[in-house]
């Protein structure tokens, strides 16, 4: 398997370029017959791989060839498969392969179908490099490309306006954590000599040493911030977490698989992957956990006032990453992976859900003008309802276990910052409850308000087979990491993580923490129920009461507004002064002020031109006088 | 072959060109552009073998030497190394390409024309060839008189204030760079008694210490200037504007492809090896300066009207990277600002040469007088996104290896300094996209707003109510996407009325009729892409022909820059 | 004291300067025509005397030369002054300033 | 004191005041007199330098040649039109004296400093003797080592001398009140033929030269792109 690592990215490139290239011309409408077969292939490889180091217990790596060789700064793009990488393998490939196959009906018909299933095979492609990097640098250049997938594909129906300036926001939003990541890249090069993550001379073995190379502490926590502001602006922690929801622009599939399930995970795993360097570093963990437990909460409560369908899941992407994130920060670095790829299947699932929503709503997508949905769609229904469920961390689905080992993890840390943490994110996950379950009975209980001329119907079986696949999955993924601390999971993956040392956790607080976070998530639930169900609180009188709160979550946090009072409009004031003011008046004022003077200059001197040529005559002289003069003072005995 | 002179013969074989273009074209004929064409293939091909012959160490080969003015120390000095080994390259390439642009673009004047194509090549391949200060400074002059007709002749509206200001910019940095030149010369003679222009004894020369300190600092002082006029390095910027926007197309690409990485070619090939204490306390000065271009570029181009305008002003900022990678005193900063120099040609020449196309077809630059170019030009669209990222840096591209290369030699020299430099992946992106957003995306003329566009304008949502709620929630079964217009003219309903439809913002002009990528624009532009991506995914055979060359200037500069 | 080439050089020196004040005061073109000559002739005697000086005959060859072209010049100064008087218009001067501005 | 000197001083003061006289008289004739004197003075001095030949040929070019062209000339001019004496300017005049005082100052200053070279005499004679005489060993020098400045000095004087004739010929016959127009050009065809009577076309003329009145003017209208004169100078 080793010497054919290459072929599992490699099959989505060549299905890329078959559809890039003939997809306009030829292929049309059957682009995904190229794009499904080799999603397929690299999830069947994918698998192959996972077992044999599921097997074997040591990573796989290809070298495929020289990049950069500049002097000592030396890149090689290489294939390295270890136990994380090959989770990061599987889910990719899963979902990806799903995407695929649930695009056919949902995209089907679609202008430019084509460009579609050139880009996610494209994304699948840079997403597998990505995990399969090892070293910084690839992993960077595969960060950016899947950035740039992202961009495509949120830009997907580019004549919407809203469609362009989400994907420009994104890039762009991206750029500012790539800007901290490529800074944090030339530092770890310069302080490492390296940039590979393995092996003897590896940044991760020397960040674990760092003392013994002469290292200070400060460059190590320098590094770990730099590369996790580099992973904010990808797995959309605060306050870089902006783009994501308006990332919804781009067509649902999308948003499951990119913005949900693989590509903002990308933060997760690169700052895993570069685990030794935030070990190395409390305060870089410390910054890490605070950020990332902010996003969870601060999402969370901004999913309780949307009314956009999508917005609400992209909301809860966004609070589920910062579990991920403060999951990393506190040091349980194997729940945040596992929470990851619980959250890849119940997220792809909810994300495929409303769009089966959207496709039987005929593109509605106001949870205001839905409602009473169950009848017309059931399977949409019963698979949301599980995602639901598994997003809200209800026993014993997937999103449960992941869940309440963060928070576990996050109590019995070291960091002090870890209790606050772990209380932070039961609230979290009582909103996520909340929010989840308001969706699900806004959306398919309760009476129908959708205009009469919409007939609501259920997906046909290309989208219908991925939900119940997906769903099947969030049921019995959770398993895997069952019991915590010390599940299969934990066996498999802590190869990966082996200098970290693991807390005892004692059954008495698994279990305690296991009621208690079934509880909170329940009573979420229970509230919803009450509130949207039963209607026993109206939603608009609180809203009105509390207006203060309820359009600072409405609005988001104003973190747009900030970033466009704070640093847009006055970056184009700047510009505006520097071209009309610096560049035209001062720069080229002087240069053309240079050529108006000597125009000047010379219209005075046009009076010397007397036309007499006695004049004339005279100024030879003088000229003759003042040369023999110049010749004698400055040579003396010049004859 | 170390007898045959080939350098010579790919250097003047586009002036026999031109002079067959002279004696033979007559009246109305193609040959003229077909002279032009086979000349500089001929060169193209010429520099290709010279290419696949060269052999990747740091010695100048291929070397003609004859002497010339035997008293003054003058000779015909020529040959290559991995630098300009590229840039000649580069040089002979996007000749070619600009010569097959022009085939049907330019039509006044054709003779006239292509033999000022040819002699411009013929000045700049001298210009990276000659090691002879003496013929570098004549290939030096002779290259601009062409450049300045080019764009005072054939350029648009405001041409000839254009061109004076980009012939007097220049000829003022090579006057300044012509009394560097001669007081070098002296110098050498003071400390040697030999009269010589040679470059390499004149490094030689530094190498022993030949030219005091002081010397060294004013000396430095003058081919700086000249140089960083032609980069340009900001303050001395601004004739590149008014240069890109006014000369035609093929004239924009030859001056961003390849003239300006003269100012880069001479720093490195001049500034760093003669002057190395020149350089050592000239260098903060450039740094800075190549930062604020840098930023400033960027700034600057964010809020541009005019599309030219807007990727000349990239220029500035991508040109800065160059002046600054020659400057940090590292191995990955040079190797850096030679790919800047290579990317920035493929990047920058096809984006002008994309926007030459829809300037041929719509007679305006202007970014408002475009919108919604992916629904009527999708080659275009495509061509645009391509070199719209490999401009931005996207790794992949071509762009990025240099810039990321310039940064991280830059952060070894002041981490501070790579920030601030690294930043322009934020800006660039943004004016990029902007730039991208406002031209490529949103609704082409006459097609109706998408009722899923929550960006709607209020005139829009008034558009839309007018068209009737079966465009606004349509039967179709894919109504989640339903835009009434999205499979362009043909379905729009506008075009029952007068097949034009209506503009979708002021100023716009109708593009919807407009034809997309020609055959010759096809084969212009796909080489570039080509060459783009392959540099970025394989650039290992450029980094092994330059880095024995870079290797040697670094190791005679950095005896004092690096400490 | 005996006679040394400063002796004509002094010589050539005066009747320089005195052709000079000629041609700079003096309005008829004629006149100016013939300090022209008389400078001419006062830099050949420099001439000649350096060529006596060095013991070399070149000096006297460079005045042979000058003296070539200042009868050129002459003939065509003289056709000058001829065309301008069938014209109708004076040797003067201060009437020929089609040089101004 | 030797003879040379008395020489040179009664040689040389002549020529001065000669030159003085020639700027001096107000009589052009009496100024080409002083210049003969002047010139004849040179020629002497020439000659107590060792240059007869030159001496000779001074005289010969210009007191016989130059000097009798200069008469003629004065005879060709109309002496109602001789212009003033000086000048107009009385700051050009004083300025002309400055200048003139301090350049003869610096030369003399120049002449004093410089290092004098140590043969100062009549040293050629030996080589002259030898070769056989001042004319011969110019000759030999100009026809052997400045053949070429020998041969371009030649070819300015001839194209001088066609230079005179040229432009002293009479200017070409031209009709009185006649307007000759090129077809060739451009500018002025336009408003004449509006003023003139209509030409089916300007380009169809079938001669060479077609000439109408206008007015009481005559327009000759030719295909020689040279010949226009422009309406307000018709010739005399």
């Amino acid at each position: 398997m080793a010497d054919l690592l290459y072929l599992i990215p490699l099959l989505p490139l060549v299905a890329f370029v078959i559809n890039i290239l003939w997809g306009r011309s030829t292929i049309r409408g059957n682009a995904h017959w190229i794009a499904i077969p080799a999603a397929v292939g690299s999830w069947v490889l994918s698998i192959i791989t996972f077992r044999e180091i599921y097997t074997d217990h040591h990573a796989i790596s290809q070298r495929l060839f020289t990049w950069i060789p500049a002097g000592d700064f030396n890149i090689v793009v290489s294939l390295y498969a270890d136990q994380l990488t090959a989770v990061m393998l599987l889910v990719v490939t899963s979902i990806g392969m799903l995407v695929c196959i649930y695009s056919v009906g949902y995209m089907h018909g679609e202008d430019g179908y084509y460009r579609f299933y050139s880009y996610i095979p494209l994304f699948i492609f840079s997403m597998l490099m990505l995990v399969l990097a090892d070293n910084l640098l690839t992993l960077f250049i595969f960060w950016e490309a899947v950035g740039l997938c992202s961009y495509l594909l949120i830009g997907y129906y580019f004549r919407r306006r809203s469609a362009g300036n989400a994907a420009k926001k994104a890039f762009i939003v991206n750029r500012v954590g790539d800007l901290a990541f490529g800074i944090g890249i030339m530092l770890t090069y310069w302080t490492f000599d390296s940039i590979y993550f393995h092996g003897e001379d590896g940044i991760l073995e020397k960040a674990y040493h760092f003392a013994d190379y002469g290292i200070s502490e400060g460059t190590i926590m320098a590094i770990g911030i730099l590369l996790f502001i580099g992973a904010c602006g990808k797995s959309a922690q605060f306050p870089l977490h902006i783009w994501l929801p308006d990332a919804m622009e781009g067509p649902t599939p999308v948003s499951a698989l990119i913005h949900a399930a693989t590509m903002v995970t990308a933060g997760i795993y690169m700052s895993a992957r570069s685990y030794t360097i935030f070990i190395g570093s409390e305060n870089a963990m410390l910054f890490v956990a605070v950020i990332g437990s902010i996003t969870a909460f601060m999402a969370a409560s901004i999913a309780l006032t949307q009314h956009d369908i999508k917005k609400v899941v992209a909301y809860s992407t966004v609070s589920q990453l910062g579990y991920m994130a403060f999951a990393l920060g506190t040091g349980a670095w194997v729940a945040a992976i596992f929470h990851l790829m619980t959250h890849a299947f119940f997220k792809g699932l909810l994300f495929l859900g409303s769009g089966s929503v959207i496709h039987g709503m005929h593109g509605e997508q106001d949870m205001r003008k839905m409602g009473g949905l169950r009848k017309h769609m059931p399977i949409t229904f019963w698979t949301f309802l599980i995602g639901s469920a598994a997003n809200a961390g209800i026993f014993p689905l997937a999103g449960f276990w992941s869940k309440d080992e963060i928070i576990v993890g996050a109590w019995v840390s070291d960091s002090h910052y870890g209790k606050v943490a772990a209380i932070i994110g039961l609230c979290a996950a009582f909103l996520t409850a909340l929010y989840m379950f308001r969706l699900v009975f806004l959306v398919f209980f309760g009476e129908e308000r959708f205009d009469s001329h919409v007939h609501p119907h259920e997906s046909g079986p290309w989208m219908a087979v991925p939900l119940v696949i997906l769903a099947v999955a969030s049921i019995f993924v959770g398993f895997v990491g069952f019991p915590p601390e010390d599940g299969a999971f934990h066996e498999f993956l802590h190869h990966a993580f082996e200098h970290v040392h693991g807390h005892e956790v004692s059954m008495t607080m698994t279990y305690t923490f296991g009621i208690v976070s079934t509880v909170v998530a329940l009573s979420g639930v229970a509230v919803a129920y009450i509130t949207y169900m039963r209607k026993a609180i109206n939603t608009d009188e609180l809203a009105e009461r509390f207006s203060g709160i309820y359009n600072f979550l409405y609005n988001k946090w104003y973190v747009d507004e900030f970033f466009m009072a704070a640093v847009v409009n006055p970056m184009k004031d700047i510009a505006n002064f520097l071209w009309k003011v610096v560049d035209v008046r001062i720069i080229d004022g002087t240069v053309n002020g240079v050529g108006t003077s000597i125009v000047a200059i010379s219209a005075r001197l046009r009076r010397v031109q007397t036309g007499s040529v006695a004049n004339y005559a005279l100024e030879i002289g003088v000229g003759m006088v003042v040369l023999l003069g110049v010749f004698l003072v400055a040579f003396g005995n010049l004859f | 072959m170390d007898s045959f002179p080939i350098l010579s013969i790919l250097t003047y074989v586009p002036v026999l060109g031109a002079i067959a273009i002279l004696l033979m074209a007559r009246g109305e004929s193609k040959l003229p552009k077909q002279i032009a064409l086979a000349a500089s293939l001929l060169s193209f091909v010429l520099s290709l073998i010279v290419l696949f012959r060269f052999k990747r160490d740091d010695t100048f080969q291929f070397t003609e030497h004859h002497v010339w003015l035997k008293d003054l120390g003058v000779s015909y000095f020529m040959g290559v190394d991995g630098i300009s080994l590229l840039l000649v390259v580069l040089t002979t390439l996007i000749t070619v390409i600009a010569i097959v642009w022009s085939w049907d673009t330019v039509k006044k004047r054709e003779r006239e024309y292509y033999v000022a194509m040819l002699l411009l090549e013929t000045g700049m391949l001298g210009v990276f060839l000659s090691l002879d200060l003496f013929i570098f400074y004549i290939f030096w002059e002779v290259m601009l008189i062409p450049m300045a007709l080019l764009i005072g002749i054939w350029g648009s509206q405001n041409r000839v204030y254009a061109a004076i200001k980009f012939f007097l910019y220049t000829l003022a940095g090579s006057l300044l760079m012509l009394v560097g030149i001669i007081a070098m010369y002296q110098a050498y003679y003071n400390q040697t008694g030999v009269r010589t222009l040679n470059i390499l004894e004149l490094q030689q020369g530094a190498a022993l210490g030949a030219y005091s300190q002081n010397l060294q600092f004013w000396v430095f002082g003058a081919f700086f200037i000249a140089f960083a006029i032609k980069v340009p390095l900001f303050p001395f910027h601004t004739w590149l504007p008014d240069a890109h926007v006014e000369s035609p197309t093929a004239g924009s690409v030859i001056l961003a492809a390849i003239m300006l990485k003269m100012g880069g070619y001479g720093l490195l090939r001049f500034n760093l090896p003669l002057f190395p204490d020149g350089s050592a306390s000239w260098a903060p000065i450039v740094i800075i300066l190549s930062i604020i271009g840098i930023i400033y570029g960027a700034l600057v181009a964010l809020v541009q009207p005019d599309m030219k305008k807007l990727i000349a002003y990239s220029s500035v900022s991508h040109m800065g990277f160059v002046t600054l990678g020659i400057f940090v005193g590292n191995l990955q900063g040079l190797e850096g600002s030679m790919m800047v120099m290579l990317a920035h040609g493929f990047n920058t020449g096809a984006l002008f040469m994309l926007i030459g196309v829809v300037y041929e077809r719509g007679h305006t630059r202007l970014i408002d007088a475009f919108g919604g170019l992916a629904s009527t030009m999708g080659k275009w669209a495509a061509f645009w996104l391509v070199f719209t990222f490999a401009s931005i840096g996207l790794p992949g591209f071509s762009g990025f290896i240099g810039e990321f290369l310039v940064a991280l030699g830059t952060y070894h020299y002041k981490p501070f300094a790579a920030f601030m430099t690294f930043t322009v992946v934020i800006l660039s992106a943004w004016y990029m996209l902007y730039l991208t957003q406002r031209v490529v995306w949103g609704r082409a003329w006459g097609q109706a707003p998408d009722p899923a566009d929550n960006d709607l304008l209020p005139e829009e949502k008034l558009e839309l109510a007018a068209l009737g709620s079966d465009h606004g929630h349509g039967h179709d079964d894919h109504g989640h996407t339903a835009h009434p217009a999205v499979s362009g003219g043909d379905h729009d309903h506008h075009a029952e009325d007068d097949g034009d439809g209506y503009p979708t913002h002021p100023g716009q002009i109708n593009s919807s009729k407009w034809p997309d990528m020609t055959m010759k624009e096809m084969i212009c532009i796909v080489p570039l892409a080509v060459l783009s991506l392959a540099v970025g995914v394989y650039p290992k055979p450029l980094f092994a022909i330059m880095e024995p060359a870079l290797k040697a200037v670094l190791e005679g500069a950095t005896r004092v820059i690096g400490s | 004291m005996d006679l040394t080439t400063n002796h004509f050089l002094f010589v050539s020196a005066a009747l320089f300067v005195i052709g000079m004040m000629g041609v700079l005061t003096r309005r008829n073109i004629l006149i100016i025509f013939m300090c022209v000559e008389m400078m001419v002739a006062a830099v050949g005697i420099t001439l000649v005397a350096f060529s006596h000086e060095t013991a070399t005959i070149n000096g006297q060859v460079f005045f042979l030369f000058a003296l070539a072209v200042a009868a050129a010049e002459s003939a065509v100064g003289l056709a000058i002054v001829v065309a301008l008087s069938r014209q109708g218009r004076a040797p003067d001067v201060e009437e020929m300033q089609t040089l101004k501005n | 004191m030797s003879w040379e000197l008395v020489f040179f001083a009664v040689f040389s003061a002549a020529m001065l005041l000669c030159g003085l006289g020639v700027v001096a008289f107000e009589n052009p004739v009496h100024s080409a007199v002083a210049l003969v004197g002047s010139f004849i003075n040179v020629a002497a001095l020439f000659v107590m330098l060792g240059a007869e030949f030159l001496g000779v040929l001074q005289i010969i070019v210009y007191t016989g040649a130059v000097l009798v062209l200069v008469l003629f000339t004065i005879m060709l001019i109309d002496p109602t039109k001789l212009p003033e004496f000086y000048v107009g300017a009385p700051l050009q005049r004083f300025a002309s004296v400055v200048v003139g005082a301090i350049l003869l100052a610096e030369i003399g200053v120049a002449i004093i400093t410089r290092t004098a070279l140590e043969q100062i005499g009549p040293h050629t004679e030996a080589m002259v003797q030898q070769m056989g005489g001042n004319v011969q060993a110019i000759g030999q020098v100009m026809l052997s080592e400045y053949a070429l400045a020998f041969e371009i000095a030649s070819l300015v004087l001839t194209v001088g001398v066609v230079g005179a004739v040229v432009i002293g010929l009479p200017n070409r016959m031209v009709e009185p009140n006649t307007v000759t127009m090129s077809l060739g050009h451009t500018r002025g065809s336009s408003d004449m033929l509006a003023a003139g009577p209509k030409f089916e076309s300007p380009m169809n003329i079938p001669a060479e030269r077609y000439t109408a009145p206008v007015g009481e003017r005559t327009v000759v209208m030719t295909k020689d792109p040279d010949a226009y004169t422009h309406p307000g100078e018709t010739s005399k």
